[in-house]
């Protein structure tokens, strides 16, 4: 066995055998899930409208839970041949709490198996990814090829349920998607839904664009590409011109001597001229039609070198206040791993 | 002409109609109308996206490609994840329309989509994101370098920054006193001051001339001057 | 049978009390004096909206701080004051003990008793001083109404309130043909517009303009060159946004330019895109290149695919692939986020030469630092339009200094005169700056 | 070097704080504060608007302050509708509400004094058309109910009925887009108020104070607020007998009012992040030694 290998080696034995110690040895043990589950029943039941509301109101049905005072004082009526269903739900509860509910006996609290294997797994692919810092290696691209699959997969779902069903679907064929997903569809004031064809225009851009999928109709699919270019064009010209290139320029008028009652503000001036000298000069670094040759151009390459230690002194901050954020993430992903996974560490007081 | 005046004529018509909308309380909506319908495209990709996917990855499995095995992993991890959430297996019942299955919430930590999320996705983007600690380290000892006076403003106002963002501030420059005449030396003062002037003119100036850019450019394709993204017929 | 009564008609009972309260003229415990009532008191619609605004102007005598207004309700409004009524009407009756019968009855009773009470249907729309009444105070958002409002105004004084003014007719709001808030920015986009257009114009039928070097340009060739020298790929990364962010247009146009020059050197060009419109895009736009150089048959679409749209996904992706392949020149050009020195630090620790232009400010330090050239905001879009090196696209650069000259104008003519302005509030010099700043937004 | 030194030393520099749990204390700087009077300013029973845009990605930096924000504005008393860009962010809403808002303010009822209007894809597009009509974008809330049937939004047609939107943003869409779209377009109808990661705080100064009157920029920016906020009402009554009712089911903990542990995450965060940030500093000193050092060695040789 190699050098590096041995190391390696030995780094995973003594590894286990900590993770052994702090799971079985330490009294409360690590990486444990506690959860609390209820039974709830639902009743179907029909609310006819209140005494008084103008005629012609139709009665609305609800579901409402088994225990609801609606029930009981006859406002809303439960639905003849209509089952109950019971529903289970289920809560987290904090590990100390959790110790104390069963040690009482209670059977509700438990410890969730499930997803007590959930946080080993994902501490396995913390550390998977943190081994890309060591170097590539397969327990990396594992965890690669798995992100990749499952975040494509995620992002097609929540594309299906969260717009192409309240969006596309249920504009083309609202009656079928309320009884099929969306119950709560609003409905129209008459009480019967219309379907919307305006909302055919992005089927038909759609399937357009589906066409790529084929090998020979690809090309129909610049189409719809072309429409998003034109209107992308069009919204961006203008909101950028109104939000950025007006909207800033407006920002950037200031009185340069900063009077407050009658007294000149020094700082506060001379911070004015910093910001109008900064804002013109940075615009000049981006004049791209004179070259830096002759007397103009000697001069606009003067300003524009201002504007460049501008332009340093800007990105130096935004790299100091980047680094911020950056570092913030890393220990949230240790507390993860210190916290939630070994629990060596309680700062919520909770274990 | 299919493939390139249709098209070129599709964009100047979209972008034109869309700007002038802009202008009258009649046709505001148009935006927002046009909006929607791309939304409505943007899921239709998503599609498309997973349908290329498969393909690689198929082909990648069958041909036994280098790595073919991870592309196996893959393809796995996308068939299982879609089937949990397309058919919102194991969904937890939406608790004011019991009775409808489809209607459930199937991002909940309860279903099995919703703990693939917690327990796998979340912690990995989170990971691969917290990755940026280390590189932002060995960016800053490997680029910020005085070679010129560009470099060196660039790592001087990072130090300050840095320095007058944390409690350091307090314990090295803490005691000049706040409304004395150099006041200003406080770290945390020169920081706020440095965001407050310099960076806003720089910050300022940028997005000015991006407005521009993006204006610039989007005309460029309405009339149809910039084309690359067009196969000539 | 409290729970007929819905809690938002509870809340609607309440807020219904408060405006009675307001308006109602108090006479017990007269203490103060009230103040004369409000005179003059006219609404027109506003001009140049969407029809949801009317202007109201009054007279009031001095020492009437506070005006109190109100309007009648829109239809949807009172349609559910209407509702709101009878049911409340029905349960009073109900809780006295009256049949069902009755308490419908009741119901209608009180629907017809508010036709003759003048009092009902006024909603409170707020508090005005006395002077905004000469200055005009505008009421927003108003709700559909198809016979238009009515509105009422109280002056109020330490408690006491004067009698109630009331327009009247009432006022039909009109949705104009254009905004006229946004005239100025009309303008902005007509001469933009037609600057761009002028300089595109001159470019075609005089001469192209000449325009400064810009490194990051230049230096493309010598990466592509490099990396075949190399006998290694060339990596092409469109950013992490979809084709709705003109950034990700204007990488791609770059992108036309690199896939011309590695078609002609015969170079791999890999391209993961996080989108699949713009991985559709992107073979297009590689596919056009190779036609452009009459090389279509080395043309490789599977080295052009959608990854992930994960942000992160992508990135692992993206990384995992740089460190295995090594390619000798990677490009980022497009919207980027966190993922900008990811990437970078990765292309640097295997060894390629990095080239890079984005319009996210807040990305530009981490590519500035690590990357060998960066097009920083403006230059990116403009390098789209040089790379292409035709006289038209040339002018439009043209046109966008001129724009970048007048907006410059503006800000230093703005300043000076904000700065007199300064020394003189009430001056001419002040209101000019003022309507600058307002007219730019 | 080989750079894997450095990643060793950043993971020392962040780890150790952590285990030993260094804690410096924070003083608020003037953002903060001008965060925290916008918000104490606005009457009791105020709407509040609050757009959580990010993800679990940021969470380390905006969760501190979504939580510190929704602590402050329930303790006033106001009125809150949660509402989301990002397609998680309505996630991150529920979770505070059930951290924050049903332990510390169980007066709190859905529906009167809160609302969730959830997550509504469309980016900057949901913004222009709230800012006019919002139940063409949102007919109910995030469970269904329609809008016209949720108390506290009684009378509200649009966003311009709220006092104040509080935006917490990881980027795009978020606080530039609601000041492109809401304040810039609207500017006397609207107070924005914004929480963000110190990454696009630089691109947002320029909106400050114009269209926005306040910002609390990353993990500092939120422990300085939580300085504030808990120093007013760090220990409310609901908070002793959150507390109170913790004990007596567990039996163990102190019998003082304590600042309950997750108001004072930021604070928490800012241990690690002091030493983090000194090993930087010291990154970019070292490095220009071994430049300036090799420097000199080549001129010489």
């Amino acid at each position: 066995m190699s050098r590096p290998r041995l190391v390696w080696f030995a780094l995973f034995i003594l590894g286990g055998i900590g993770l052994a110690y702090n799971a079985f040895v330490r009294p409360h043990g690590m990486a444990q899930v506690f959860v609390e589950r209820s039974e709830k029943t639902y009743i179907e039941a029909e609310i006819a409208p209140p005494i008084g509301a103008p005629k012609g109101e139709k009665p609305t049905t609800k579901w409402l839970a088994s225990g609801d005072p609606a029930l009981a004082d006859g406002t809303a009526v439960a639905v003849p041949d209509q089952a109950r269903v019971v529903v289970t739900k289920t809560d987290n509860v904090a590990p100390r709490i959790a110790r104390e509910r069963i040690a009482n006996g209670e059977a509700a609290v438990s410890l969730s198996i499930i997803d007590s294997i959930g946080l080993w797994i994902a501490a396995f692919f913390t550390l998977a990814i943190f081994s890309f810092l060591w170097r590539d290696n397969p327990v990396y691209k594992f965890a690669e090829s798995i992100l990749v699959g499952v975040s494509a997969a995620y992002w097609m779902t929540l594309g299906f349920w969260a717009t192409l069903v309240p969006n596309l679907f249920a504009k083309l064929a609202p009656e079928t998607v309320k009884a099929w997903s969306m119950p709560s569809l609003p409905v129209d004031a008459d009480g019967s839904l219309t379907p919307f064809f305006l909302a055919l225009v992005p089927l038909i851009l759609g399937l357009m664009l589906l066409m790529r999928l084929s090998p020979k109709g690809g090309w129909i699919s610049v189409w719809p590409l072309a429409f998003i270019i034109g209107t992308t064009a069009g919204l961006k010209f203008v909101a950028f011109i109104e939000g950025d290139l007006m909207a800033q320029a407006s920002n950037t008028i200031t009185p340069l001597v900063a009077l407050q009652d009658g007294q000149l503000q020094l700082g506060d001036s001379f911070g004015n001229v910093v910001l109008l000298v900064g804002v013109l000069s940075v615009l000049t670094y981006f004049f791209f039609s004179i070259e830096y040759k002759g007397r103009l151009g000697t001069m606009v390459g003067k300003v524009s070198r201002v504007g460049i230690w501008y332009l340093m002194i800007t990105f130096g901050a935004a790299f100091g206040l980047t680094v911020m954020g950056r570092i913030t993430l890393l220990s949230q992903r240790l507390e993860f791993l210190f916290g939630d996974w070994l629990w060596i560490i309680d700062p919520a007081n909770v274990r | 002409m299919l493939k390139r005046t249709i098209p070129l004529l599709i964009t100047a018509l979209a972008g034109a109609i869309l700007i002038v909308a802009y202008f009258s309380p009649a046709t505001t909506n148009w935006g927002e109308v046009v909006t929607d319908w791309m939304n409505t495209l943007a899921a239709v990709a998503f599609i498309l996206g997973g349908g290329n996917l498969l393909f690689v990855n198929l082909e990648k499995i069958s041909s036994r490609r280098a790595g073919w095995a991870y592309a196996a992993v893959t393809l796995l991890a996308f068939v299982v994840t879609l089937t949990f959430g397309i058919f919102k297996i194991g969904a937890v019942p939406n608790p004011q329309f019991p009775a409808t299955p489809w209607a459930g919430d199937y991002e909940s930590v309860r279903a099995p989509f919703g703990w693939v999320y917690e327990y796998v996705l979340s912690p990995l983007t989170a990971t691969m994101f917290a990755m940026l600690a280390f590189y932002v380290a060995s960016a800053a000892f490997r680029a910020f370098r005085a070679k010129n006076i560009e470099a060196i403003l660039l790592l001087g106002t990072a130090f300050v920054i840095l320095l007058g963002r944390t409690a350091a501030a307090g314990i090295l420059t803490g005691w000049i006193p706040v409304d004395g005449p150099f006041a200003i030396l406080r770290l945390d003062t020169l920081a706020v001051n440095i965001m407050q002037y310099v960076s806003t003119a720089g910050t300022r100036a940028v997005m000015m001339g991006i407005a521009l850019g993006i204006a610039a450019t989007s005309l460029r394709l309405i009339l149809g001057l910039d084309r690359s993204y067009l196969v000539s017929d | 049978m409290a729970r007929l009564i819905h809690s938002s008609s509870l809340a609607y009972a309440f807020g219904f009390l408060a405006t009675m309260l307001w308006q109602t003229p108090r006479t017990q415990g007269a203490m103060e004096v009230a103040p004369p009532p409000v005179i003059q008191l006219t609404a027109a619609d506003k001009p140049g909206d969407d029809g949801r605004a009317i202007v109201l102007h009054w007279a009031s005598a001095e020492g009437a701080p506070q005006i109190l207004l109100s309007r009648t309700l829109g239809d949807e409004e009172n349609t559910s004051l209407v509702r709101e009524i009878r049911i409340a009407a029905a349960a009073a009756a109900l809780a006295a003990g009256a049949t069902p019968e009755a308490a419908e009855q009741a119901a209608t009773d009180a629907e017809q008793a508010m036709s003759t009470n003048h009092e009902l249907g006024w909603k409170f729309i707020g508090v005005a001083s006395g002077t905004e009444g000469r200055l005009g105070f505008e009421v927003t958002d108003l709700p559909a109404a198809a016979n238009g409002f009515r509105f009422r105004a109280i002056a109020s004084r330490d408690g006491a309130q004067s009698a109630a003014t009331e327009t009247a007719a009432s006022v039909v709001t009109e949705i104009a043909p254009l905004f006229a808030s946004r005239i100025p920015l009309m303008v902005a986009v007509i001469v933009l517009t037609a600057l761009i257009g002028w300089s595109v114009w001159m470019a075609c039928r005089v001469r192209a303009p000449q325009l400064r070097k810009i490194a990051a340009l230049n230096a493309i060739d010598e990466a592509v060159g490099r990396a075949t020298e190399m006998g290694r790929s060339v990596l092409f990364v469109p950013g992490i946004q979809d084709m709705t962010d003109i950034q990700t247009v204007a990488g791609l146009t770059v992108l036309s330019r690199v896939a011309r020059t590695t078609a002609e050197y015969d170079a791999t060009l890999e391209v993961p895109t996080t989108r699949s419109l713009v991985m559709t895009a992107a073979r297009e736009t590689v596919q056009a290149a190779h036609f452009a150089v009459h090389r279509p048959e080395s043309y490789r679409a599977d080295l052009i695919n959608y990854v992930t749209d994960e942000q992160f996904g992508y990135v692992a992706y993206v990384a995992g692939k740089m460190v295995r392949e090594k390619p000798a020149a990677c490009f980022y050009m497009g919207a980027f986020y966190a993922e900008s020195l990811l990437f970078a630090e990765t292309g640097n620790s295997v060894g390629a030469i990095q080239i890079s232009g984005t319009a996210e400010p807040s990305q530009l330090p981490f590519f500035v630092a690590a990357c060998d050239y960066t097009l920083i905001g403006e230059e990116f879009f403009a390098a789209s339009a040089y790379l292409s090196g035709e006289p038209a696209q040339l002018g439009s650069i043209r046109g966008q200094d001129l724009g970048k000259l007048l907006a410059a104008a503006c800000i230093v003519i703005g300043t000076l005169l904000a700065t007199i302005g300064a020394f003189a509030p009430d001056g001419s010099a002040a209101s000019a700056a003022s309507w600058l700043v307002g007219a730019l937004g | 070097m080989d750079r894997r030194w450095i990643f060793l030393a950043m993971m020392l520099a962040v780890g150790t704080p952590i285990l030993v749990q260094l804690r410096p204390t924070e003083t608020a700087g003037p953002l903060s504060k001008a965060t925290f009077d916008a918000i104490e300013a606005m009457p009791e029973g105020s709407r509040v608007l609050l757009a959580f845009d990010y993800d679990p990605a940021s969470e380390g930096e905006l969760q501190p302050m979504a939580n510190a924000f929704v602590h402050h504005c329930a303790s006033k008393g106001h009125r809150l509708a949660f509402l989301a860009l990002w397609p998680l962010g309505a996630q991150k809403a529920t979770e505070t509400v059930d951290t924050i808002l049903k332990p510390f303010h169980p007066e709190y009822k859905l529906g009167t004094d809160y609302c969730m209007l959830g997550y509504k894809a469309g980016n900057e597009g949901v913004i222009k058309v709230i800012v006019t009509t919002l139940l063409q974008q949102f007919p109910t809330d995030a469970s269904g109910t329609p809008l016209q049937e949720v108390p506290m939004l009684k009378g509200v047609a649009n966003i311009q009925a709220f006092d104040l939107i509080i935006n917490i943003s990881a980027g795009y869409p978020g606080a530039k887009e609601w000041a492109q779209y809401a304040t810039s377009a609207y500017p006397d109808a609207f107070t924005l108020l914004v929480g963000t990661t110190g990454v696009q705080s630089n691109q947002l100064y320029p909106y400050y104070p114009g269209q926005m009157e306040g910002m609390l920029v990353a993990i500092k920016g939120a422990a300085e607020y939580e300085v504030l906020v808990n120093e007013k009402y760090g220990k409310t009554k609901a908070i002793a007998e959150a507390q109170a009712a913790m004990r007596k089911s567990s039996g163990i903990g102190e019998s003082e009012t304590q600042v309950p542990p997750v108001l004072q995450e930021g604070q928490r965060r800012m241990g690690p992040q002091l030493i983090a940030h000194l090993l930087m500093v010291s990154l970019i000193v070292l490095g220009n030694v071994v430049y300036f050092a090799t420097r000199t060695k080549g001129a010489t040789r």
